[in-house]
């Protein structure tokens, strides 16, 4: 199982039968592959969907029916479809249940940077910012590290933010944090092979440790 | 058999409409939804020039706005996600093109609050972010959200599936996207679509975009 | 035919070919079933339809399908429903070529009052308001005189005014004026039977005649 | 056969849901998709009383709306045409009514801003005119804008013709004016409906209000 799928599988428990939530773009959008069985989420996406179905194959593939990553997706049974307006509303409305999103970094107090990099113009930000300040609750899947190895999780973003608002569950393949207003980040799940102190090597963050830490298979 | 419909131009015709330095909606996400016959027949039309493009993209390299782009036709692009067209990245780069971003929802709700007759409305998205730079903050009901102004545009090229005679829309699947928007938004709107057919072939509980909304309609994929 | 139907009768011809035009409560209603043969004019009401068609009879009263009077109404071919939202958007963001509105007094700049009365409490608006700011072109059709026989063109409403923007023609069963910015009213048509003394006598606002003044049958 | 939804509720109990001195929204233009079952219902529910409702009229004498108005049960309502029920206009005359006046489409916005997210916005309508007192003025482009705020709900009634078992709601012809904003706008949403179908039997185009809106169906007419 790659990284990413690992991070995915992760996340899916997290979500609850009968909630709707939005998968972003990359690691995000694998959780629906993930979800234990019978648990019936119901996917949105931003372009203006609700009731995504899994990936379709062959002649199945409709070039008008996509996800916010343009790849080609199908229609679940009591699908809907409503304009770009129609599906922020909904989003910035509070009546999305959860956004899983991907991040560049994580500050200490569980804010996010995940749509600009410093010293490179800003000319893309798509619909994360939307998602944050509107989903009822955020969930970050992202690799505990960048390419080049660095910690994503910081004390503070050197990226620029792209919320005031903090998520509320961090998973990357390492570890799981819960975020809260007074502990910011609290380890919740060590995965199995990971030790405590390649964690703490590895997180530029603080974080607390929850008492009932659990141990998770990878 | 297709009806006839007073409404309908040729895409050169149609392309005709934009005048040089105007301001032009264009549907679509990516390239789903977007109205490409329209987009293609505008590179015939010489004085497409120094245009402001509302759009969520600007295409891929070559394809669709990319191809307006790649003829230095845009002088200023409005939409919320430019980096997917290296294109747009290199001609910013190079001060050729004016970017105008913004999150994906404030765009769509800016272009509804054009064709509502809404001048500018509060949104938290953003707030505390390098987007809200140089921005009006404004506390409602204790929290903090961003004044955003309406857009509207000279003429809007949008892509529906199906129109009635009269110009009702219906859209296709995903393809509805910020076209339903921008059709209510411009001064001139000019419909891309798929077929025409006899008014009373569309429920009435199924149109869209109400006729009122659409001044033009051009089938997709007839280049003349 | 009644005074109503006159001043309807007077109103209809300004409609044009192909315009969406709104038609309010009482005599501005009565307006659809004067238009000369041919002429398609597109209703739309802001309870949500464009496309209404005239009064069912019998069986065909469908209890969900009415205008903004409450009134049932009929569907024509083209039609389309939408919601109270979508229609004021249609309104005020200037896609309804034309709304008739009565009202209780116009002012001698073409401003009228037509929602509340001076000394009862303020407890309905409705829509009125929406239209005359959103309408493309406004027409007033209403009566020369109230039910007391006093002028309703005055030189200032005693009455709250209904918006600052001016309408465009006012018609009652004796006179129709053009409004403009510079000149006011101006009077561009007197009824038969209608004598210029008469009118002024009646008539408590300032208002220019013509040149090319016309004559028309009641 | 009608299907079965998690959703269903009595009417008695989805009644029960609206708390005293909690704000109510309730759908419909006039008696036309007002969601009369629910309505009647609140009758039976000792505990709702002292409601704020936020609806276009407040019905005719002892019907609907105005049998709450009759029973001293709505303190304050929030629309735009009240003058059509002399009940309303005899309890506001005795100090029992509280009113608060907008013109149709800045009420229909202000709701609809509520379910989108919306804090507030700027609108053209009314300025100059009494309901423009107390107000903040502003001049968008030239032109003066009154602000509007928002208008949310704890509780929304809404008439629909037919939901599928997932809460997916469509609507017969004028009888959905208010109730899919309504339906956006507040923190339970209820839905009267005619019939509840199988999950499917909507056309996915043709859904007006995606199921994430409705917490609880509610059959018209089964008053038990």
């Amino acid at each position: 199982m790659s990284v990413a799928e690992t991070i995915a599988r992760r996340v899916a428990p997290q979500l609850a039968d009968g909630e709707v939530a939005n998968l972003g773009i990359g690691i995000p959008t694998l959780v629906a592959d993930h979800l234990p069985p019978g648990r019936a989420v119901v996917l949105q996406t931003e372009n203006g969907m609700l009731g995504v179905g899994p990936t379709p194959t062959g002649a199945a593939v409709d070039p008008n029916l996509v996800n916010a990553g343009k790849l080609p997706v199908s229609e679940l049974a009591g699908a809907s479809y409503f304009s770009s307006s129609a599906s922020f509303a909904m989003i910035r409305g509070g009546h999305v249940d959860v956004a899983v999103l991907g991040a560049l970094q994580v500050d200490e107090r569980g804010r996010i940077a995940n749509w600009s990099v410093p010293g490179r113009p800003i000319l893309g930000v798509g619909g994360a910012m939307d998602l944050l300040v509107g989903a009822r609750r955020v969930i970050v899947a992202t690799t505990h590290l960048t390419k080049a190895g660095e910690p994503k999780l910081v004390r503070a973003c050197s990226f620029p933010l792209s919320a005031e608002r903090r998520v509320d569950l961090v998973v990357t393949e390492h570890a799981t944090f819960a975020v809260d207003d007074v502990d910011g980040l609290t380890l919740i799940e060590l995965a199995d092979g990971t030790s405590f102190e390649w964690l703490c090597e590895h997180t530029a963050a603080d974080f607390a440790v929850a008492r009932a830490l659990r141990r998770a298979g990878a | 058999m297709p009806a006839r419909s007073s409404k309908t131009l040729t895409a050169s015709a149609a392309a005709a409409l934009v005048a040089r330095g105007t301001t032009v909606m264009v549907g679509g996400f990516g390239l789903v939804g977007k109205p490409l016959t329209l987009v293609d027949a505008l590179l015939g039309n010489d004085d497409a020039h120094e245009l402001t493009v509302i759009s969520n993209n600007l295409g891929e390299p070559g394809r669709g706005l990319g191809a307006l782009l790649c003829e230095g036709r845009i002088r200023k692009a409005v939409g919320s996600f430019f980096t997917s067209n290296p294109d747009a990245v290199a001609a910013h780069a190079a001060g050729e093109l004016e970017v105008e971003l913004l999150p994906q929802g404030t765009l769509a709700e800016a272009i509804r609050a054009g064709g509502a007759g809404i001048g500018a409305f509060y949104v938290r998205t953003a707030v505390g972010t390098r987007l809200a730079d140089g921005r009006e903050l404004r506390e409602i009901d204790g929290v903090p959200h961003l004044l955003q102004h309406a857009l509207r545009a000279d003429v809007a090229l949008v892509r529906a599936a199906r129109a009635d005679a009269l110009g009702n829309l219906v859209y296709d699947k995903t393809a509805r996207n910020f076209n339903p928007d921008m059709a209510s938004a411009a001064r001139t709107v000019i419909a891309e679509v798929d077929e025409i057919v006899e008014v009373g072939a569309l429920a009435p509980g199924e149109v869209v975009t109400p006729h009122l909304f659409v001044d033009h309609l051009v089938l997709a994929g007839v280049a003349a």
